[in-house]
């Protein structure tokens, strides 16, 4: 029988979730593929969840929160919107299903638009088919959730509007460009670090087999190792003295 | 330097190889030790002006004494050797393990029972 | 001081036999001195001892202690304690303190481990050597103050015997000749008269020969 | 926006910066001195490296309140950047450490660091600095160096301790075991956004801190700004920054380290290969006339060599091979060095330089092409190439040098005179350290001495105004019948020890053993905030003894038992169990063995440490008069700084007149007048308060530092007297060997270096019409009998040689020599020999020339490598540089007890940190007597010598005592044993019968105790008890 599409949504208390029951008052029918947990606010969607989700098996994710300026916390959607771009964009570099993501926003009252929604969410996700469980696939969300549950992308994306606007703590203003593109490095070196220590989980590896998994040249990947080994999340498996050291998880 | 030399020696630190007492080179022989080597500063050299010389002729007397006793003379051993000879130390370490390796474990040890 | 040679190891294992509980008794005067029976030796003999035992397997025990004399009663009682505890007692006192202690207990084994030798001097740190044999009747007075019986090897008292040679004796080339040091003594002394003087036939009765001596104070009795 | 707070030194409102322990708070009473005629008793040292600490300890010892400033955020300076040291391969971190923490911790030195010199204004002896402090962002008073921040501070940036090969946090310090241990904010990486602040436990983030221009009043100033690497980019040729595999020499440094980027694991840039094949290329930035860089720093090819041979520890299948032109290994035990990494290490050394290096597609591995042995171009393929960086100045100094008016030559150093050393161009500052010439870490430590002594001397009568005497906390009785609650310490010592000794586990041994009731292991227990550690450790467990498994305690006990004295322990409550050098670093390939025997040495210092007793020192007075032993230029100098100090000198000299070796000198390479030189300095010795004793000789010697007693002997009436001093300098120089062989003292037209330059010096001009000159270098040096290298008959031929050409240009002149050893900036004169025709010709050891006489005619056969041919001269002249031996002193050795190498010159106490002092305190050793020196090294180290003495001569009285001998007097048997044996004397039996022992006088050397028949006798800290139970721990368990 043709794949049936597993999908979860988070639809916030005030709006979205209100909207869904008014489609049920109004009797509009949508595809039973959804799986709904209410929020009280869109912002309250962690991004770590999204990746967490797939690894769970679904194959599709929906966020459905108030139009902008309806949000009962006044920003709560606003805030969900930066967190989900930034997502949707380390799924694209990663190249896993960016498309299989979708954030909206269903006011109390739009019942009707609330079941086309998912109608049209089903239907784009049956067209995409089963998520594609690669053990590489399943390597990268892992390191994804890992980065994005790390203290130190959700401080700077929490921090960064803030910084963009107003003024940072010395007084003075950031030039936006320097705050975006200090996230973005962060969020990268998060990602391979997190990606390696993935690796290491099965065993030993050299430097060129680390690297060939990132698919990144050697010299991009040895800083991250250094970190780690600075950090000591990993070190030097001392049993194997060849040409080229194995690193070990340490610890 | 780095040198190398066998782990089963251990140092015991004194101010002046002249603080090297018969009784205890003997209680170290009682206690299970298989051998004892004095390293000391060469001749003329102590910093204490002589006290390796008095060490030099206390270990003669107790090759006497473990000869008596059956242990067998070899498993003392005085050195004489400078601040600067890393070399040497190493070398002499590696020579009294051989050595004593060779005499082969202490006969005190064989069954060494507490005493009664 | 009295002067001493601490006995062959092999010798006093021999004379302990098969008796494994020994108490090796030091003093702390005389055989000290000359480091024969002071306390560092008792540890030495001691250790021999336990290393030999040890050796050969045996169970044993060797307890070490020193008295401040073996020659005075109220000393040696201080081990009446724990001396029964012990099969053997090993005296490396002078042979004075050996038969004192001996007296003392007289159900108890006591072995010398020392061989009392002579009556002497430090002529450097860890040589002695001998002076005087005490013959009870002193002619130091004649000789310049160096006693011919003592160093004399025939104990000549109107010496020299002719064979000494280089100024050594004829018995033992390392032995000074005794009339060669008086001779130049009373020399340098300017009392060359003395050597004229013929040394009458000495009275053995004083010394040894006379059968052991003792001494009194009566004022000093208790 | 700038924050001027004039009054000096400031306190202002919350400003309570303390940097280290050193609170403002003490200082804030001090009134500015503008009175110009009184010096101020304060000197402030710019540079905190090895030499910028060693100077200020000196000073700060001596009675002078120290202001330290360094423009990095802590002091160290680059060698704080090196893992390892030559030529004796101690890890730079283990020698700087005891200096760091003592810079850091003294209370007459105040550390401030990440601050600059803006001006210095005021007459010499009472200047007043203006110094701009840059912002930290964090509170120095408050930060504990936890890290917290750095932890959470989610921006990375470039770490440029680690040369950029690494990553760091916008909030960092420097390296692990800074001094200051204050974090703070890079404000080219931060973005702002606060993390940090919430982060912080100490609540130590300000964010409002700004730029502050303070004013200090000082009396004298020195400059010890160090060195900068040359930027490798200026050679393109070499490839630097284009492929991966070519790194700097630092770069390797901080590769090899253990705090490196890979914690000391060697693998290469590009692929995180450990590299096989390495190359290093010599003279990059140095002897280069196209880059100006003309001069040669002195200390590449060391390091090079030094490099090669830990590279080839860490990983033995490596084979380093170094291109160079001459190998310069001219410093003590430098050849031996050179010789052992050619012997057991194979490092391999090519002659030749390297044109240009390319990448092999693909691979990352390199090309070399150079000319081979045969002269003919080939190529090599290499998997790493390091670069030997030379030494110059940064931009940031010489605009401080313009700033405070002091000159610089024209290479970028300071300019100096070859007879002042250590005085710069404007009175009152002085220098050293590599700022003055490329130098190494000894002569560093040396010089820095000196120009502690040269900054003494103008304020000498302010000394001790400005310091504070050291307090201790009350000293916790501690009972001998009281428990021993024991506290262990196990160090890792980076990899020194955790590399190979199973730290944790025998951490975990250790809290098993009885009595112990506190165990820790820590990176570095040497570490200053591992010292707080420690201390707290002590109260928080009640610990009544400590011990430190690490390295030796012969230089790091003294340190410790500081420590555990600042926390209320008596200081020989403490024992050391040396698991490093008697241990990891010589069972490095036996890992489980070195375990098993680092538990054990544990547990012997744990038996000893249970019957440590707390010993008492007393205080001893300190005869405030010097002893200089030897006349010649360091002795002069000596004598003459230490009067100048204010002190009274004795001056012994052997001959009938001063000057020693100078007395053949007439002229140096720089064209200076060394007999006009000599003249003025004998005039000054002649007129000051010095006690000049000529035909003298030292006859008997005996005391304790701070109070010698010497029996000199004057000829020729044989008058004997007794000399009581607190010090005594050994200056007794070295002298020119005859050399035999090549038909010296057979021919007239033989004849030595020093005999030559007097014949050029009083017949100049009959010289002139010679046309074949012949000079052979290393003659008897470099040899199985005389290992080392002579250093200065290198600079010697050249000056001879430039001389001769001088006076005739048309002659021809040859040097055969084996290397050119012209370092530092004596290359220039090298330079301008060659270009003057000189003819450089390199020869093998095993076919040195040979000189043969047919008839009257000499000839002189030699080897000719380029040509390949056996060339035969007739020279009219051969001058032999031979070798410089020690002047006679083995029976003054004997007599003082001070060691000397095999080659008859004194061994100091330790090259690195004490390279003046002997190992017994109090005596000192300075000029050629210590290794053959040029002129301006000697007096440089003669001025050390007096800077080390002061801290002795400067002080009312020392403590003595702690480790002497004990008599019971129950159990003595007034034998006199112990009188005979003791060699110094010291045991009396006293009128009540019993041996009595003076603690003044005893030495503690324990022979007494060993030999008392009646056991009365022991020696404290080394018990009977003691050695039996350490004995005892031997063996089981």
């Amino acid at each position: 029988m043709s794949f049936e599409p597993k999908i979860l949504s988070f639809l916030c208390n005030w709006c979205a979730y209100a909207g869904a029951d008014l489609a049920g008052i109004s009797r509009f029918q949508y595809p039973p593929n959804t799986r709904v947990i209410r929020v009280m606010c869109s912002g309250r969607v962690d991004p770590a969840f999204v990746p967490r989700a797939f690894l769970a098996g679904f194959d599709g994710v929906m966020i459905l929160g108030c139009h902008p300026g309806d949000c009962h916390y006044l920003s709560g959607n606003i805030q969900a919107e930066r967190k989900i771009t930034l997502l949707r964009k380390v799924l694209a570099d990663e190249g896993i299903g960016e498309k299989r993501l979708l954030l909206d926003w269903v006011s109390a009252g739009e019942g009707q638009r609330f079941a086309e929604l998912i109608r049209g969410f089903t239907e784009q996700i049956r067209s995409l088919g089963p998520f594609p469980k690669t053990e590489e696939i399943e390597g990268k969300l892992r390191a994804i959730r890992a980065s994005l549950e790390g203290e130190k992308i959700r401080w700077m994306v929490g921090k960064a509007p803030e910084l963009m606007e107003k003024e940072n703590v010395y007084g003075e203003r950031t030039d936006p460009e320097r705050v975006r593109e200090a996230l973005e490095t962060t969020l990268r070196e998060e990602l391979c670090k997190n990606r390696i220590m993935g690796f290491l989980e099965a065993g030993t590896m050299t430097a060129k087999e680390i690297s060939d998994k990132l698919n990144l040249s050697l010299k991009e990947t040895l800083p991250h190792l250094v970190s780690l080994v600075g950090e000591g999340r990993i070190g030097f498996d001392p049993s194997e003295e060849s040409h080229y050291p194995r690193y070990v998880r340490s610890g | 330097m780095r040198l190398s030399y066998p782990s089963n020696v251990k140092v015991v630190k004194l101010p002046c190889t002249g603080r090297v007492d018969v009784l205890l080179i003997l209680r170290a022989f009682e206690s299970g030790v298989d051998g004892v080597y004095v390293a000391g500063c060469m001749e003329g050299e102590c910093h204490f002006l002589r006290g390796n010389l008095r060490a030099r002729r206390r270990v003669e007397y107790v090759k006497g004494l473990l000869e008596e006793v059956g242990l067998g003379g070899g498993r003392v051993e005085m050195f004489n050797m400078s601040a600067s000879q890393g070399q040497l130390f190493a070398q002499f370490a590696r020579e009294m393990t051989e050595r004593i390796r060779s005499l082969g474990p202490s006969p005190v040890n064989k069954n060494v029972k507490r005493e009664a | 001081m009295i002067v001493g040679n601490r006995k062959d190891f092999k010798e006093i294992l021999e004379k302990l036999g098969s008796r494994r509980r020994v108490l090796v008794l030091g003093c702390n005067e005389c055989v000290t001195v000359c480091g024969v029976g002071g306390e560092r030796e008792v540890g030495v003999l001691s250790a021999e001892l336990r290393l030999y035992w040890k050796k050969e397997g045996e169970t044993f025990e060797v307890r070490e202690h020193t008295l401040e004399r073996q020659c005075d009663y109220e000393y040696i009682d201080q081990i009446r304690g724990f001396a029964d505890e012990y099969d053997v007692i090993l005296s490396m006192a002078c042979g004075a303190g050996v038969q004192y202690v001996a007296e003392a207990y007289k159900t108890k084994l006591v072995l010398p481990a020392v061989n009392t030798t002579f009556l002497g001097v430090t002529i450097e740190q860890g040589v002695w050597s001998e002076r005087c044999q005490g013959c009870g009747n002193c002619i130091l007075d004649m000789t310049g103050g160096i006693c011919p019986i003592a160093r004399c090897s025939k104990s000549l008292l109107n010496g020299p015997c002719g064979g000494s040679s280089g100024g050594k004796c004829e018995i033992d080339n390392e032995t000074d000749c005794a009339w060669q040091l008086i001779v130049d003594r009373l020399k340098e002394s300017g009392q060359m008269e003395r050597y004229e003087e013929i040394l009458p036939v000495k009275d053995w009765r004083t010394g040894r020969e006379g059968g052991p001596r003792k001494r009194v104070r009566e004022d000093l009795r208790l | 926006m700038m924050v001027s707070a004039i009054s000096s030194p400031p306190v202002s409102g919350g400003e309570l910066l303390k940097e280290g322990r050193n609170l403002l708070m003490e200082l804030s009473d001090r009134t500015t001195n503008k009175d110009p005629a009184k010096p101020v008793g304060a000197v402030m040292v710019v540079g905190g490296g090895i030499g910028g600490m060693q100077a200020s300890l000196d000073l700060a010892e001596s009675g002078f309140f120290v202001y330290l400033i360094d423009n990095s955020p802590t002091i160290g300076g680059v060698m704080s950047q090196l893992d390892k040291t030559f030529p004796t391969n101690d890890c730079a971190m283990c020698i700087m450490s005891p200096k760091l923490v003592g810079a850091g911790s003294h209370r007459n030195i105040r550390v401030i660091t990440h601050a600059e010199v803006k001006e210095i204004t005021g007459p010499p002896g009472s200047f007043e600095a203006a110094v701009v402090r840059r912002p930290r962002y964090i509170r120095a008073d408050k930060c504990t160096g936890c890290g917290e921040c750095a932890k959470h501070c989610p921006v990375t940036a470039i770490d440029s301790y680690n040369e950029g090969m690494s990553k760091r946090a916008a909030v960092y310090l420097r390296y692990p075991q800074a001094i200051p241990k204050i974090f703070l904010i890079d404000r080219d990486a931060c973005i702002g956004c606060g993390l940090c602040e919430r982060a912080c436990l100490a609540g130590a983030v300000d964010y409002g801190d700004r730029e502050i221009i303070e004013k200090i009043s000082i009396g004298t100033v020195i400059l010890a700004p160090g060195f900068e690497v040359f930027a490798a980019e200026r050679r393109p040729e070499f490839g630097y920054g284009v492929f991966p595999n070519v790194m700097t020499s630092l770069e390797f440094e901080r590769i090899l380290s253990a705090t490196g980027p890979h914690r000391s694991h060697l693998l290469r840039p590009s692929d995180g290969a450990i590299p096989e094949r390495i190359a290093f290329i010599q003279c990059v930035g140095s002897r280069d006339v196209k880059c100006g860089n003309d001069y040669c720093s002195s200390v590449c090819c060391m390091y090079a060599v030094k490099e090669a041979i830990i590279a080839k520890e860490h990983v033995p299948f490596v084979k380093p091979t170094i291109f160079n032109m001459d190998i310069r290994a001219y410093g003590k035990g430098f050849d031996a060095y050179y010789e052992r990494a050619k012997a057991d290490y194979d490092v391999r050394f090519v002659k030749s330089m390297i044109s240009k290096v390319r990448e092999k597609q693909g691979t990352g591995n390199l090309l070399v092409t150079f000319l081979n042995e045969e002269g003919k171009p080939s190529e090599e393929e290499f998997d790493l190439v390091v670069l030997s960086l030379g030494m110059t100045t940064s931009k940031s100094v010489r605009d401080m040098a313009a700033r405070l008016g002091v000159n610089l030559n024209r290479f970028g150093f300071c300019e100096t005179e070859t007879f002042t050393p250590l005085a710069t161009s404007r009175e009152g500052i002085y220098v050293c350290g590599a700022f003055q010439s490329p130098k190494d870490i000894p002569e560093t430590v040396a010089q820095a001495s000196g120009a502690a002594a040269a900054a003494a001397e103008m304020i000498a009568s302010a000394r001790g105004t400005l310091t504070t005497k050291k307090e201790y906390p009350p000293e916790s009785e501690v009972k001998p019948e009281e428990e021993a609650r024991i506290g262990v310490f196990i160090c890792h010592c980076g990899i020194n020890i955790g590399g190979v000794v199973n730290v944790p586990a025998v951490k975990e041994y250790a809290s098993t053993l009885p009595n112990v009731v506190h165990a820790d292991e820590n990176l570095y227990t040497c570490s200053q905030d591992t010292q707080e550690k420690i201390k707290n450790a002590v109260k928080e467990h009640g610990l009544n003894r400590v011990i430190v498994a690490s390295c030796s305690p012969r230089t790091h006990e003294p340190m410790f038992r500081e420590t555990i004295r600042e926390a209320g322990l008596n200081k020989f409550l403490f024992e050391m169990a040396n698991i490093r050098d008697q241990c990891s670093w010589v069972h490095m390939h036996r890992k489980a063995e070195a375990t098993e025997k680092a538990k054990l040495l544990v547990r012997m210092a744990v038996a000893n440490a249970r019957l440590n007793r707390s010993l008492s020192e007393t205080e001893v007075p300190v005869v405030r008069r010097g002893l200089v032993i030897g006349g010649g230029v360091a002795g002069m100098t000596a004598a003459l700084r230490l009067a100048e100090q204010g002190f009274e000198v004795f001056l012994v000299e052997k001959e009938d007149r001063l000057g020693g070796n100078l007395l053949n000198l007439h002229y140096t390479i720089e064209g200076g007048d060394v007999q006009a030189f000599l003249r003025e300095l004998i005039d000054r010795v002649s007129h000051s308060s010095i006690h000049l004793l000529l035909n003298s000789l030292v006859v008997d010697f005996s005391g304790v530092r701070g109070n010698f007693t010497t029996g000199v002997m004057t000829a020729p009436a044989m008058v004997y007297q007794k000399i009581q001093h607190g010090i005594a300098i050994l200056a007794t120089g070295a002298e020119e060997e005859k050399p035999d062989g090549y038909l010296y003292g057979e021919d007239v037209r033989v004849l030595t270096q020093l005999e030559l330059e007097d014949r050029l010096y009083k017949a100049g001009e009959d010289a002139a019409n010679l046309k074949e000159v012949v000079m052979i270098q290393c003659v008897g040096s470099r040899n199985e009998k005389h290992p080392s290298c002579s250093r200065t008959c290198c600079a010697t031929a050249v000056k001879n040689a430039l001389k001769l050409k001088k006076l005739n240009p048309a002659m021809n002149i040859r040097i055969l020599y084996r290397d050119v050893r012209t370092y530092g900036f004596l290359e220039t004169y090298y330079t301008q020999a060659r270009r003057e025709g000189i003819i450089f010709v390199r020869y093998d050891p095993e076919e040195s020339p040979e000189v043969k006489k047919e008839g009257e005619t000499l000839l002189l056969s030699f080897e000719d490598k380029i040509l390949k041919e056996r060339m035969t001269l007739k020279p009219d002249l051969i001058v032999l540089s031979s070798a410089s031996i020690p002047r006679e002193n083995k029976e003054l050795a004997n007599l003082l007890k001070v060691p000397r190498t095999a080659e008859g010159f004194f061994l100091e106490a330790h090259m690195k940190l004490r390279p003046v002092d002997f190992a017994s305190d109090g005596i000192y050793v300075a000029g050629s007597a210590h290794a053959p020196k040029l002129i301006s090294e000697s007096i440089s180290q003669a001025y050390a010598a007096v800077a080390r003495a002061c801290t002795i001569l400067s002080k009312e009285n020392l403590l003595v005592g702690g480790i002497v001998a004990v008599v019971d007097g129950e159990r003595c048997a007034a034998c006199l044993t112990c009188v005979r044996v003791c060699p110094y004397e010291v045991p009396v039996v006293n009128v009540h019968g019993e041996a009595e022992i003076d603690i003044i006088k005893c030495k503690g050397c324990g022979t007494c105790a060993a030999e008392c028949p009646a056991r009365a006798i022991d020696l404290m800290h080394f018990t009977t008890g003691q050695l039996e139970a350490k004995v005892g721990a031997l063996v089981g368990g």
